[in-house]
């Protein structure tokens, strides 16, 4: 498999905080790989040195093998490589329907397509992906309205419409009803093997992203302490180190 | 379907009823002219403030550009009146949205209150600015051509060159909304950071909306500098403090974000206003200013959302289907 | 315009007159800035009616100077009358609108503007009004430069006006209090800092502060009802090129955007004087937040 | 469940009262069969208040005086008059709003002009097009009388001779007139523009020089930036422009800054009261006006210019400034016009305004071809020991000129 992110040595800081220090690591394509850490790790910052939300202080990013760590995270999204927020983000005053309508693809083509008429398949597409997520019913609702987990899912889902070759996950089941876990966890396999996305999942629940993930990487104060399978990841004693100082 | 044709007979009525009232109340022929120009004064503003998120409180400027670069194109152009005129709003709207897409590569990039007052002192600068230029008669101002016809004709052309123009922004404005790109727009306004995370061209995007904006605007501003007859620089052309924040109010009150919102607003703030300026004498801007603060404190949704949170069933909200 | 350039060349101590009388302008726009930062700080909200909040405490100083007291006597009472005021204004409007949209604020107080405007157009007639302090002027350079003596006690009390907030903020119990409200509301008052309080007292505290910039300005300057707009976007400017925490660059600003005006002013001409402060205002907006937006962030 | 029936029937009774209120708003006020009604939108609010606010007193005035003397006879008919009034809010836009509204919906057939030519400037062209006659006693610029207006009436002396007498006086004074160095600062709105336009042409008659020709703002509040060039050139010449505003600045920083000039000529000395509010710093100012209570005009209705004053000092409590005396003049104008004409009919009126050739305690009135009162000089005062003296022209003249304006 070819690595479609690589992440060289990225360091990020804030003031005199250093949130990344010399990060390195790799997503290969197909897989769903995991981030894990401590609170403060700077697995968030990574993400967001990743897609361009701010401008990193030194080292590279590599994606499908070119540098993008001088573009904007529009430039980023439009190649394929999107994430979602802890923080949920979606667009509360809009119905929900409308929010996967302008989450659709062709957005990223430029200002003349949203004067088309979205078509049939884009339409059938936002509300199967509604299905998938089971926010179908609440297709008219405000947005904003919505339970923090349906907003949850509902990004989810608006990330899929928006056909990324890549999708970073920034803590997906926080928030989440606990008995709908495993429904999800069903959910982000189904996308990666059906839909072909490859994913990069910051997980806190353990049991969770050592089901999911195929391969996973550990941050601590900033740094790579640990990757590789899970079985690998959960036996290192650093990482059991990390998590145990750390709580 | 039922629905249907009863919507039609609705457009119909209505469309009879602007062709007609000019007849009907002679004395009021301006006063609905004017009424006109407060509709697009506010749809304009809607598309920046309530459908993209963007508080301008210097649209007024574009007003201004069309109202000068109309006047001085009827001035210096040599054509006959009604030529003139024509040119002259569209070279108007053209260049207020050649403006507001030069200006916004600065200004756009300003968001929430930075871009409120910025686009306040824009406008107000304009005003000072063309108090200041000679080629645009500075402080003196400037007198448009005499309308050439009679009196009553003058009024009507006025009317319905006016009636026009808010038709033609509203119906623009309505098919605009019901593309992606309203979607777009919308998307903005609820989070513009997830918006560009997106991949949507939020730049482009919001060029394009203020120049459309202004290219309305620009439009009244040519029109209505003929039917004042006089162009001040800051009292008629950049009138920040009455039609400029008229407009926010007009906006406000009827229902940000809302397609009908600003033209009910526009419609029942002009007849208000007129009340105050009728019964209260001097006091009329006292007044004003309470309504000002009474209707963003206690009504910041506006007449269409308030009635939208009581009635969701009625005024077309889907909030409820939960 | 070039005439006006040439003649700072052929005279140079005017561009001395012109920067002085500027500098003394300036003491006044600091003291109205520090009330804005103060209530932007604090309330988190844009206070468009500061600038009329200037020019009633003009006409308060010049009422109680018609009433006979002692001119200078204006100062304090304006400053007191209008802390009334501010009180009353937050616990009528402002309280409202605090955890509103910032643009709720800006309208509402908006809104307020006008109301004042009018009822002092109504009250106390629109024309220009100036009150006569008594005090001489003082000529420098042998009589080149001549600074009028109550500008420089303007310049003086108004950075000692500033001087004295700053020490109140920092040392008295309603300061503290307020610096720990700005910082983290829900923190003081679980604390036990009546929030509601603070911000009424910062509100109020703010009016006082206007008020005293305009008895100083009626006396050193003139006023009319329509004069306020300018100073609140002067406030606004200065706040925002020298952000809200910070008292120093707060005095640097305002006396830096005096002397900016009147030597601006006199180069392109009074005519164009408001203009350059707005659109001054506008470019340095637009270039703070260019640089931001290298980083990839926007102005907040 | 009460609370919400309460509030519904709040909302019920307010959606009445508004309905009832636009109803009102939009019946024409009920027509008095025994009066003619005079429409006027002047400022109440707004930078022109204090000069608005004279105005109407000068209206209420002469309407009042006419009135008690039985009103004005029309084809043997007595009428009272009854003068309409709107808030103009010193915008153009809203005075052309009102001259319409007052000539469309309150049914008004002869305006009295508002105050300044701005407004002036932007109501024209609706009297003109409505064909109805207005007789305006405050908007003086000459470019009022190049658009071929023939509804306007203008009882007042235009613009440019504001300030001409000024440099004539200076002319006279100074020993080489060429030498003279001018310096001017002048509002940017059409009145004051105007007025420098007049000076001039009559500087340039002179071969004076002019050094300084700035233009003051309309929000004035500092002309510090203006005056350190005057300190700097030294003119033998001051010329201020700026309305009520500008009078009161020019004299008080003048005085600040210890400039001293020997000659210094203001527009609006009287309306920014000047000696009430500056004292011995008015000293020696010339100040150009359309009318002093020293005058020797007078009429019938009114008596003397000092009768007048009197009249109007005992109604209003302060002496009248020229703008009020002017606006009376105005109401006079049109009473005349309307005796003569012998008939309600808007353009007999406006026929016989033309042919206005009458004497008025405000002086003598007689329009040109363009409407305005070419029969009536202006006048300049100097401020002599407190008071306003005439000193130009030589003929109603009280006092000499003191030159420089300092000495005594």
């Amino acid at each position: 498999m070819s690595l479609l992110l690589d992440v060289k040595g990225v360091t990020k800081r804030f003031g005199g905080v250093v949130a990344n220090d010399a990060v390195s690591l790799s997503v290969r394509e197909g897989e769903i790989a995991g981030l894990i850490g401590p609170n403060g790790s700077g697995k968030t910052t990574l993400f967001s040195s990743i897609v361009g939300a701010h401008p990193i202080d030194a080292g590279a990013v590599l994606y499908e093998g070119r540098d993008i760590s001088a573009l904007r995270i529009a430039e980023i999204a439009r190649r394929g490589l999107t994430r979602t927020y802890q923080q949920t983000r979606i667009y509360g005053q809009m119905p929900v329907i409308d929010n996967m309508r302008i989450s659709a693809p062709d957005v990223k083509e430029g200002i003349l397509p949203l004067f088309r008429r979205a078509g049939r398949a884009s339409e059938a597409r936002a509300r199967d992906l509604l299905s998938f997520v089971g926010l179908y019913e609440k297709r008219d609702l405000l947005a904003g309205s919505l339970s923090f987990g349906q907003q949850k899912l509902l990004e989810f889902a608006m990330a899929l419409m928006s056909e990324p070759k890549l999708l970073l996950l920034d803590e997906p089941t926080a928030g989440i009803n606990p008995t709908l876990i495993n429904g999800l966890i069903d959910r982000l396999k189904r996308a990666n093997k059906e839909l072909g996305v490859t994913l990069f999942v910051i997980e806190h629940n353990m049991r969770v992203i050592m089901n999911l993930a195929d391969r996973i990487t550990c941050l601590a104060h900033g740094q790579v302490l640990a990757s590789g399978t899970p079985d690998e990841v959960r036996e290192d004693p650093r990482v059991l180190d990390a998590y145990l100082g750390a709580q | 379907m039922k629905g249907r044709a009863a919507r039609y007979a609705a457009v119909a009525g209505a469309g009879l009823l602007v062709l007609a009232a000019p007849f009907l109340a002679p004395a009021f022929v301006t006063q609905f002219t004017f009424l006109w120009l407060m509709i697009v004064f506010a749809l304009t503003w809607d598309l920046m403030g309530g459908q993209l998120g963007y508080n301008s409180f210097g649209n007024i400027l574009f007003f201004g550009i069309g109202a000068y670069a109309c006047a001085v194109f009827q001035r210096d152009s040599g054509l006959g009146y009604y030529e003139a005129l024509a040119i002259g709003a569209a070279l108007g709207g053209v260049l207020a949205a050649a403006a507001a897409a030069f200006l916004g590569l600065g200004i756009l990039g300003l968001r929430g209150h930075y871009f409120a007052i910025g686009t306040l002192g824009l406008g107000i600068a304009a005003g000072e600015i063309a108090g200041g230029w000679d080629y645009v008669g500075a402080g003196s101002g400037m007198t448009v051509p005499l309308f050439p016809g009679a009196l009553a004709a003058r009024s009507l052309f006025f009317y319905f060159t006016l009636a026009a123009l808010a038709l033609a922004t509203f119906l623009t404005l309505r098919w605009l909304y019901g593309t992606r790109f309203g979607l777009a727009l919308n998307a903005v306004r609820d989070d513009e950071d997830k918006a560009e995370a997106m991949g949507l061209y939020t730049a482009r995007l919001k060029t394009a909306a203020w120049s459309l904006s202004a290219f309305f605007l620009g439009i009244s501003g040519a029109l209505a500098g003929n039917l004042i007859g006089f162009i001040d620089p800051r009292d008629v052309a950049f009138a920040g403090a009455t039609y400029g924040v008229w407009m926010v109010l007009m906006a406000i009150l009827g229902g940000k974000g809302t397609l009908w919102g600003p033209v009910i607003g526009a419609a029942v703030f002009h007849i208000t206003q007129e009340i105050f300026w009728t019964y209260l004498l001097g006091w009329q801007r006292v007044a004003l200013g309470l309504l000002i603060v009474a209707i963003v404190v206690f009504f910041p949704q506006g007449i269409l959302g308030t009635l939208r949170e009581k009635f969701p069933g009625r005024f077309g909200s889907k909030a409820e289907v939960q | 315009m070039i005439d006006n350039f040439l003649l700072l060349f052929d005279y140079p101590v005017l561009s001395a007159d012109l920067a002085l009388n500027g500098l003394l302008i300036g003491a006044v726009f600091v003291l109205a800035a520090f009330g804005m930062a103060l209530v932007w700080g604090v309330l988190n909200i844009i206070n468009i009616v500061q600038g009329e909040f200037v020019m009633l405490g003009g006409f308060v100083a010049l009422m109680a100077a018609e009433a006979g007291l002692p001119v200078l006597l204006g100062i304090p009472i304006a400053a007191l009358a209008l802390f009334i005021l501010g009180w009353g204004l937050y616990r009528l409007v402002i309280f409202r609108v605090i955890d509103r949209d910032l643009f709720v604020s800006v309208l509402a107080t908006f809104g307020l503007s006008i109301v004042l405007q009018q009822l002092s157009n109504e009250l106390f007639g629109a024309d220009v009004r100036t009150l006569e302090a008594g005090l001489g002027t003082l000529l420098l350079f042998d009589g080149a430069v001549a600074l009028a003596q109550i500008k420089v006690l303007a310049f003086f009390l108004a950075l000692g006006l500033g001087l004295l907030l700053w020490l109140f903020l920092k040392y008295s119990r309603l300061g503290q209090a307020i610096r720990a409200t700005a910082q983290n509301p829900r923190a003081a008052s679980i604390l036990g800092i009546d929030t509601d309080r603070v911000y009424a007292a910062t509100y109020a505290l703010n009016a006082a502060l206007c008020g005293a910039a305009g008895a100083l300005v009626v006396m050193a300057w003139a006023i009319h009802p329509y004069i306020g707009l300018p100073y609140t976007v002067r406030s606004f400017l200065i706040v925002i090129v020298a952000g809200i925490g910070n008292i120093g660059a707060v005095v640097a600003a305002g006396l830096g955007l005096g002397a900016f005006e009147n030597v601006a002013g006199f180069i392109f001409g009074t005519e164009y004087q408001i203009a350059l402060v707005f659109l001054l205002m506008v470019l340095v907006l637009v270039w703070r937040n260019l640089r931001l937006q290298r980083k990839r962030m926007y102005l907040k | 469940m009460g609370m919400a029936r309460r509030k519904w029937t709040g909302k019920a009774g307010r959606a009445a009262l508004t309905a009832a209120l636009i109803w009102a708003a939009f019946q024409p006020g009920a027509a008095l069969a025994e009066s003619i009604r005079l429409g006027s939108a002047i400022s109440l609010t707004g930078k022109y208040s204090t000069n608005g606010d004279f105005t109407q007193k000068g209206y209420d005035l002469a309407a009042k005086a006419i009135n008690e003397r039985g009103g004005v006879e029309v084809a043997g008919k007595k009428y009272t008059l009854e003068i309409v009034y709107y808030d103009d809010e010193s915008t153009p836009a809203r005075g052309a709003q009102l001259a319409e509204r007052l000539i469309a919906q309150d049914g008004v057939q002869y305006i009295l002009g508002p105050y300044s030519s701005g407004l002036t400037k932007a109501m024209a062209p609706v009297t003109e097009k409505y064909g109805v006659p207005m007789v305006e006693a405050n908007g003086a610029s000459v470019s009022l009388f190049t658009e071929g207006y023939r509804y306007l009436f203008a009882v007042l002396s235009t613009t440019e001779q504001y300030l001409q007498p000024v440099v004539d006086l200076a002319a006279k004074v100074a020993d080489d007139p060429s030498r003279v160095r001018v310096a001017g600062a002048f509002e940017n709105d059409p009145f004051s523009q105007d007025v420098q336009n007049g000076v001039l042409a009559d500087i340039k008659r002179h071969s004076m020089k002019m050094v300084i020709e700035d233009k003051l703002p309309p929000e004035l509040n500092d002309m510090s930036a203006t005056l350190a060039k005057v300190r700097a050139l030294r003119p033998d010449v001051l010329l201020v422009s700026g309305h009520a505003r500008g009078a009161a600045l020019a004299v008080r920083q003048l005085s600040d800054m210890r400039i001293e000039l020997p000659m210094v000529g203001l527009t609006h000395c009287d309306s920014a009261q000047i000696i009430e509010k500056f004292g011995e710093k008015a000293e020696g100012f010339l100040c150009a006006a359309q009318w002093a209570p020293a005058l020797k005009y007078s009429d019938p209705l009114f008596g003397s210019a000092a009768d007048f004053a009197r009249l109007y000092e005992e109604t209003y409590g302060a002496p009248p400034p020229y703008q009020a005396a002017e606006s009376a003049a105005a109401v006079m104008v049109f009473a005349d016009a309307f005796e003569r004409a012998g008939t309600l009919d808007p353009k007999a009126v406006r026929d016989a305004l033309a042919e206005t050739d009458m004497m008025t305690f405000y002086g003598p009135i007689r329009f040109d071809e363009s409407g305005k009162n070419v029969a009536k000089p202006m006048v300049l005062y100097q401020v002599q020991d407190g008071e306003y003296k005439v000193v130009y022209p030589p003929e109603p003249a009280e006092a000499e000129l003191r030159y420089p304006m300092h000495a005594r």
